[in-house]
C-alpha cells in the first residue's frame, strides 16, 4: 500500500466512528449551552473534559483500583468459566450437578447481600467476588457452547482412534470452542469492569483505596457532577480499552490458527 | 493331510438392520463377513446404505437388528477410516491433521516426521504440508483425508468413496499403491466405490447393495490369485467381471427414477 | 492501652468529629484506649460487624435500629447518645408554597431507603406524608435542585450547604426532630457481651468520647479535622465549619438533658416515648421489651460539665 | 418406555442435582446447628424457609415488581441486541459508526448515575433502562458472531442468485445465527435479573411498589437476615426459572428447525 | 451469401491469473471463451484450479491478472452452479433447499410446487422432500444441490464435479437428462469432471488444465452434430476422442507423485 491508500484505507476503517461520536460530543455541547443547562444536572463534554484534567490525582489512583478489579476479576472468570465448562463437557453428571449451583451463582444478587459479604471478607475481596460473579457466566456459556459444536464427523473420527477424553478435549473441543470461548470474552471483559463497578457500589472500600463507583458516588455526594460525569468518562474509556485489547487479542489467537472456526 | 486354512474372520455381520427414523429402514437383513486379508468392495446405488455399513462396522453406528462381532480390537489391530467427506481440522494444517491419528497414539512430532510425509507424497501433497484445509482443492481435501488414514500404517482399512473426487490419473496409481500397501501390510480393506471398474481392479470379493431397503443382493469374487496390473484390466477375466457387477448392479434398483 | 476498633455510620465528617477530636487530642489515650476509626460507607452494616465482634463500638444512626436488634435478638445495647436531636431534616425550595412542615406532605419526596423504612414511617402517621409521593433519594441532591416541587432528606449539617452551593438558593429546613420526632441520635452501640465482661473499658470509651464532642463542639477542633480530611480527603473545610455550626445552632450535642446531665445523656422516659410513637407508626409491636435497647449504666454522670462552656 | 424405565430415566437425569443440591442444603443447616450460628450472621435453610412462607405476603408481590422488570428489560434487550447486531451485519458502516457506541453503553455503569436518571425518568423507567443495558450487550455480541458465522459457500450461493440483502438476513444469516442468539438470551436472562437487582438497588423505588432488591436492604437495615436470605432465595429460585425457562424455549426452537446449527 | 453466424459470447476469459498467497500462483494466464449453447468440460489433475476457473466465471472470485467478460448478466439469465460441495442450509429440508432460488426471485411456495417436485423426480429423491440434509447420504445430498442449480431451468450452468459421488447408473441417467434440458432450454454449460468418458460423451468442447501454475493446455472439440446416445459411446469417434483427452491429460502432470 501506498501512504496515500493506507491513509485512506485508515479514513474508510476509523472516519465513521470517530464522525459519529465527535457528532455525538458536539450535540452535548450544543444542547447544553443553548438550554444554559446547570452542570449540576448535565455537565458539557468540555466542563467534562476540563475537570478530568483539573482532578486526574484523584481520579487516575481510583481508576487503577477498578481497572486492577476488573482485570483480577476477570481473569478468575476465565478460569472459572472455561475450567467449569471444560469440567461439564468431560463429565455429564459433573454438568448435571453443578450447572444449577453456577446458574444459582450468577442469578444470586450477591451485590444485595454485599454488606454480609462484609462480614466474611474485606471490602475488595468482597468487591472481587461480586464482578467475578457478574462475568463468569457469559464465558462459561459460550465455552459451553462452542464445546458442544465440534463436528459430529471429527468427533467419530477420534473415537474411532481411541483418543482419550483429555486428547478429544485439548485437539479437538477446545480448538471448536475457542471463537465461542472468545465471544464469551469480549461480553466478560465489559461485565467485569460493570461488575466492579457495582460491587465497588455495594460493598466498596472507601477513602484513599477506593475504586471510581466510590469517587462517583462520592462526587455525586457532593453535587460535583462534572466530576461524577468526568469518572464516567474514564469508566467508558477503559471499558471501550478493555473491548478492543479483547478483540485485538482474538484476532491474533484466531489469525495465528489460521481458518479457526469455520472451513 | 492337506487342509484349506481359511483366515480368520475380522468383522462379520448377520442379519444387521438399521432403522434411523421410525418407519424408514436404512439397511435390513445385511449379512457380510470379513476374513483377514480381504479386499471387500461395496457398490450400489446412491443412499443404499453403503456408509452405514461401514459404519456399523467401525462401531460408529449401532444396529438396531441383528448381530456385528468385531475381531479386531481385541489384536489391537490399527483401524483407518476415510470418511466420504474430508473431514479435517480446520484449525490446523496438513500436516498436523495427518499427524493426528500418530499424535493420539502418543507418537512425538519429530519422530511422526517421516510416516507423515511418506503418507503426504503417496496421496502428491508434499508441497502442501503447511497449507491450512480452506486453502485447499477438494480433491487435495479428500487426499488429505487418505494420508491421514494410510498414516498408521493399519491393518483394516475402511475407505468411503475416498477416490471420487480425483482425477483419473492419480486415482489408477492410487488404486495401485493401495494394492501394494495391502500386500505389504497384509492389511484387510473394505472400500466403497461407485466404480465397478475400480471394484473388480481392487476387489477380492464385491458385495453388490440394493436399496429400499438396504441389503446385499449379490457377492462377485474377480479373478483370485491373479497379479493387478496393466494386463489384468484388458482382460477378459476383468471384462466380463465387470460386465457380471453392472448387471448386478441393473437389478439393484439404481438410477430408475426419471423426469 | 487496650486496643479498640470503633465504626461510624459513613465517611469521616463532621457529625463524628468527637470521636475524631478525642483521638486527636489524645483524651483516648488518656483513658488507656487505642482507638481506631473504621469509616461507614453507603451500604457497609458496621451494625453486624459489631454483633459479630468483629469490631467493639458503632455508631448508631437512631434508636430504631437498635429497637430492630432486639427485635431480631441481636445482642447490641446502646451505651451513651451523643446527639440529643436526630440531625434528619426535611428541605424544600423556599417560595414554591412548601414554607410549613404541613404543607410538604403532597410534594414528591426523595426519601432514601433507609429514612424510608424509619423516620418516613412516623412521618405517616404523625403529617400524614404518603408512600406514593416517594423517590428513591441515593445521597444526590441533583433532582432535588431541578424540580422546584420537591422535598427531599437531609441532615442538617450536610445537605444545606452544597445545596447552597451548587443549586444557588437556601433550601427551607425542617428539622424533624423539632416537631416531635425525638430519637436520640449518633449513640454508642456495643455488645451485652462486652459491657459483662468489661464494663471498665465500656466506661472509659464512653467517657472519652464525650469530651472529644465536648472540645469538637465548643474547643479548637483543627486536629480532629485533619484526621477526618485524612479519612474523607474529598471533605472541605468550608464543609466542616458548617456542620460544626449546624450542629452548635440546633443543639444537636448538647442540649435538653446533656446541659445538667452532660453530654451523651439518655433518659428512660424519652425512650419510652420515642418507642411508644414508632409503635404508633406500625413500626414495633407494643410488647418488644425495647428497654434492653440500651443501658443507662454509662451516661448521666455529668461528664466534661466540669470543662464549662466557652 | 416403560414406567421402570422413566423412572429410572428421569432417576438418572435429576438424581445428580438433587442430589447435590441436598447435599449442600444440609451440610449448611448442619454448619448453622453445630456451631451455633446466630441466624443474624447465616440463618439455616430451614429458618429461611420459614421465613419465606411467613413473609411471603410482603415477598411475593416484590418478586413481582423485579421479575416484571427482569422481562420487560430482556425483552427490550432482544429487540435492542438482535436489532442492532443485524443492522450492523447489514450496513458496515453502521457497525463501525455505532459499534463504539454500544460499547459505551454497556461499559458505562449507568447504575453508578442512576441518582440522575431520576431527573428525566420516574425510578421504575430508570430501573428498567440500567437492567436493559446489562443485558442488550450479550444478546448483541453472540448474535453478531452468529450472524458473521453463516457458512462462506452459502454466502457465495446466495450472492449467485442475487438475493437480496434481506433475503440473505433472514433465510441464510437469522437462522445460521440461532444457536449463537439463543446462547446470548441465555446469558442475558441471568443478567437482566441481577441488572434488575443492582438497578432497583441504585435506583428503585421504595415502599409498595418495590422490587425484591428494596426488601433485601430494607431487611438489613432491620436486621431482620432471614428475610434477607428469604428474598435472596426467591431471586435465585426466579434466576434458575428463567433460564430454565429459555433454555426449554432454546431446545423447542432449535428441536423445531432440526438440525439447526450443525450439519 | 450465406455466412457462419457464431453465437455470441457469454463469457470470455483473456489471460486470467489468480494468486491466492503471496508467491504461490493457482491460475495463470488461462484463456478461455464460452459461447452460447456450448457445453465446456475442464478436465485436469486435481488441484490444478477448476473450481476457480468456475467461481470466476461466475464472480464468486475476482482474476489477480488479466480480464473477465460475462454476458450473462445483462440479458438476465439465470445462472445455476452446483459447488463441489453439496452446500445445503442445514436448517432447511429438502424441498426448501430445492425451493430456495425460486424463492429468492419471489416465488411463492405454493407455485414452486411443481418446479421443486419436477427437479427432485429429475434427481430421484422425490420419496425425500421431506429430509432433513443431514438425513442424508451423501450422495443424496449432492443430488439435492443438482435439484437445486436446475429448479431454475436456468441459461447458464456452472456444475462442479456434480456427479462424482452417484454409482454410474444415476450418473449416465442424468448424463442423458443433463444433455436432453440443455438441448429444451438452449442453455450453456460449463462442466468440470474427472471422467474422460463423461467428458466426451457431453462436451462440445473440452478444455484440459495442467498444473503449477493452472493453464488450459489443449482444448478438444469431440465430434460436433452428432447425436449423443448407446451408439455415440460405441462409436470409434468417441473413442478416437477418448485416447485424445486422455493423452492430453497425460501431458497434464496428474498423477506424477509417488512414494
Ligand atoms: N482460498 C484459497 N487459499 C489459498 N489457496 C487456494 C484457495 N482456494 C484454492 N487454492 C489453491 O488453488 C489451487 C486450485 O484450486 P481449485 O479448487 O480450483 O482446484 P481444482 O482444480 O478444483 O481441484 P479439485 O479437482 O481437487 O477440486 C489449489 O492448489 C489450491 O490449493
Ligand atoms: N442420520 C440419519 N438420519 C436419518 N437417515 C439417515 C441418516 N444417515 C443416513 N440415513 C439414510 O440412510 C440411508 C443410507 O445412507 P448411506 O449414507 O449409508 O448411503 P450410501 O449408500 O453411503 O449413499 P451414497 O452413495 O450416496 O453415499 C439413506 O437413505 C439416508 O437417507
Ligand atoms: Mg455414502
Ligand atoms: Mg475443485
Amino acid at each position: 500500500m501506498t501512504p496515500g491508500e493506507r491513509l485512506s484505507h485508515w479514513a474508510r476503517l476509523y472516519g465513521p466512528p470517530l464522525l459519529a461520536f465527535s457528532a455525538a460530543l458536539a450535540a452535548w455541547e450544543a444542547i447544553v449551552r443553548i438550554n444554559a443547562i446547570p452542570p449540576y444536572v448535565l455537565p458539557a463534554p468540555s466542563l467534562v473534559a476540563a475537570t478530568l484534567a483539573s482532578d486526574r490525582a484523584i481520579l487516575l489512583p481510583a481508576l487503577m483500583t477498578t481497572l486492577w478489579t476488573t482485570i483480577e476479576a476477570l481473569a478468575l472468570a476465565v478460569i472459572g468459566g472455561a475450567g467449569l465448562a471444560i469440567l461439564f463437557a468431560q463429565w455429564k453428571w459433573v454438568e448435571r450437578s453443578f450447572l444449577p449451583f453456577a446458574i444459582v451463582l450468577q442469578v444470586t444478587p450477591i451485590i444485595a447481600i454485599a454488606p454480609l459479604l462484609l462480614i466474611y471478607l474485606d471490602a475488595s475481596s468482597a468487591v472481587l467476588v461480586c464482578a467475578f460473579l457478574v462475568a463468569f457466566f457469559p464465558i462459561l456459556s459460550n465455552t459451553a457452547l462452542g464445546l458442544a459444536s465440534a463436528d459430529k464427523n471429527l468427533v467419530d473420527l477420534f473415537a474411532l482412534y481411541r483418543a482419550s477424553r483429555w486428547q478429544t478435549l485439548t485437539l479437538l473441543r477446545l480448538p471448536a470452542a475457542l471463537p465461542y470461548f472468545l465471544g464469551g470474552l469480549r461480553i466478560g471483559g465489559g461485565l467485569a469492569l460493570i461488575g466492579a463497578i457495582a460491587a465497588e457500589l455495594a460493598a466498596g472500600a472507601s477513602g484513599k483505596s477506593a475504586g471510581l463507583a466510590f469517587r462517583i458516588v462520592e462526587a455525586g455526594y457532593r453535587l460535583n457532577i462534572p466530576r461524577m460525569f468526568a469518572a464516567l468518562t474514564l469508566v467508558s474509556l477503559a471499558g471501550v480499552a478493555i473491548f478492543a485489547a479483547l478483540s485485538a487479542l482474538s484476532a491474533f489467537i484466531v489469525g495465528r490458527g489460521r481458518g479457526s472456526g469455520a472451513q | 493331510m492337506l487342509q484349506e486354512v481359511k483366515p480368520r474372520v475380522l468383522v462379520s455381520l448377520r442379519g444387521v438392520g438399521k432403522t434411523f427414523a421410525p418407519g424408514g429402514e436404512a439397511l435390513a437383513g445385511v449379512d457380510l463377513e470379513v476374513r483377514a486379508g480381504e479386499f471387500v468392495s461395496l457398490l450400489g446405488p446412491s443412499g443404499c446404505g453403503k456408509s452405514t455399513v461401514l459404519r456399523l462396522v467401525a462401531g460408529l453406528e449401532t444396529a438396531s437388528a441383528g448381530t456385528i462381532s468385531r475381531g479386531f480390537d481385541d489384536v489391537g489391530a490399527a483401524v483407518g477410516f476415510v470418511f466420504q467427506e474430508p473431514t479435517l481440522m480446520p484449525w490446523a494444517n496438513v500436516f498436523d491433521n495427518v499427524y493426528l491419528p500418530l499424535r493420539l497414539r502418543g507418537q512425538t512430532r519429530a519422530g511422526a516426521k517421516t510416516p507423515v510425509r511418506e503418507a503426504l507424497a503417496l496421496v502428491g501433497l508434499s508441497g502442501s504440508a503447511e497449507a491450512f484445509p480452506r486453502e485447499l482443492s477438494g480433491g487435495m481435501r479428500m487426499r488429505v483425508s487418505i494420508a491421514r488414514a494410510l498414516v498408521l500404517r493399519p491393518l483394516l482399512l475402511l475407505m468411503d468413496e475416498p477416490f471420487a473426487a480425483l482425477d483419473e490419473m492419480t486415482r489408477s496409481r492410487l488404486n495401485d499403491d493401495l494394492l501394494r500397501l495391502q500386500a505389504e501390510l497384509g492389511a484387510t480393506v473394505v472400500f466403497v466405490t461407485h466404480s465397478v471398474f475400480e471394484s473388480v481392479y481392487l476387489s477380492s470379493r464385491i458385495a453388490v447393495m440394493g436399496a429400499n431397503p438396504g441389503r446385499i443382493i449379490a457377492e462377485i469374487e474377480p479373478a483370485g490369485g491373479v497379479e493387478r496390473d496393466e494386463r489384468f484390466r484388458l482382460s477378459a477375466a476383468y471384462a466380463r467381471c465387470c460386465e457380471k457387477v453392472s448387471a448386478a448392479l441393473r437389478g439393484s434398483g439404481a438410477g430408475e427414477a426419471s423426469i | 492501652l487496650d486496643k479498640v476498633t470503633f465504626a461510624t455510620n459513613w465517611l469521616a465528617e463532621a457529625e463524628h468529629g468527637g470521636f475524631y477530636q478525642a483521638k486527636a487530642d489524645g483524651t483516648y489515650k488518656k483513658y488507656g484506649l487505642d482507638v481506631a476509626i473504621l469509616q461507614g460507607g453507603p451500604n457497609a452494616n458496621n451494625k453486624l460487624l459489631l454483633a459479630t465482634g468483629k469490631i467493639d463500638f458503632n455508631l448508631g444512626a437512631n434508636l430504631i435500629q437498635a429497637f430492630d436488634a432486639v427485635k431480631e435478638n441481636v445482642p447490641i445495647v446502646a451505651v451513651a447518645a451523643m446527639f440529643q436531636k436526630d440531625p434528619f431534616i426535611l428541605m424544600s425550595h423556599p417560595g414554591a408554597g412548601l414554607d410549613r412542615l404541613e404543607d410538604l406532605p403532597g410534594a414528591t419526596a426523595f426519601i432514601g431507603k433507609d429514612a424510608f423504612v424509619s423516620v418516613f414511617q412516623w412521618l405517616k402517621t404523625a403529617y400524614g406524608f404518603k408512600e406514593e409521593n416517594v423517590k428513591p433519594y441515593t445521597f444526590n441532591s441533583a433532582p432535588f435542585i431541578a424540580d422546584a416541587h420537591a422535598i427531599q432528606q437531609g441532615y442538617a449539617t450536610s445537605e444545606p450547604f452544597e445545596i447552597e452551593r451548587q443549586g444557588g438558593f437556601r433550601p427551607n429546613v425542617f428539622l424533624i426532630a423539632d416537631h416531635g420526632y425525638d430519637s436520640y441520635s449518633t449513640t454508642i452501640e456495643t455488645t451485652q457481651a462486652l459491657i459483662e465482661r468489661n464494663p471498665g473499658l465500656v466506661q472509659r470509651f464512653v467517657d472519652a468520647s464525650i469530651i472529644g464532642w465536648r472540645n469538637y463542639i465548643h474547643g479548637d477542633n483543627s486536629g480532629a479535622n485533619a484526621l477526618i480530611k485524612r479519612d474523607n480527603p474529598d471533605i472541605g473545610d468550608a464543609q466542616l465549619a458548617y456542620s460544626r455550626e449546624k450542629m452548635k445552632e440546633f443543639g444537636i450535642v448538647d442540649s435538653g438533658d446533656s446541659l445538667t446531665l452532660g453530654i451523651g445523656a439518655m433518659r428512660d422516659e424519652r425512650v419510652k416515648s420515642f418507642f411508644e410513637k414508632m409503635t404508633q407508626a406500625g413500626l414495633f409491636k407494643p410488647d418488644l421489651d425495647y428497654r434492653r435497647a440500651y443501658t443507662l449504666q454509662f451516661v448521666n454522670k455529668g461528664v466534661g460539665l466540669d470543662l464549662g462552656r466557652p
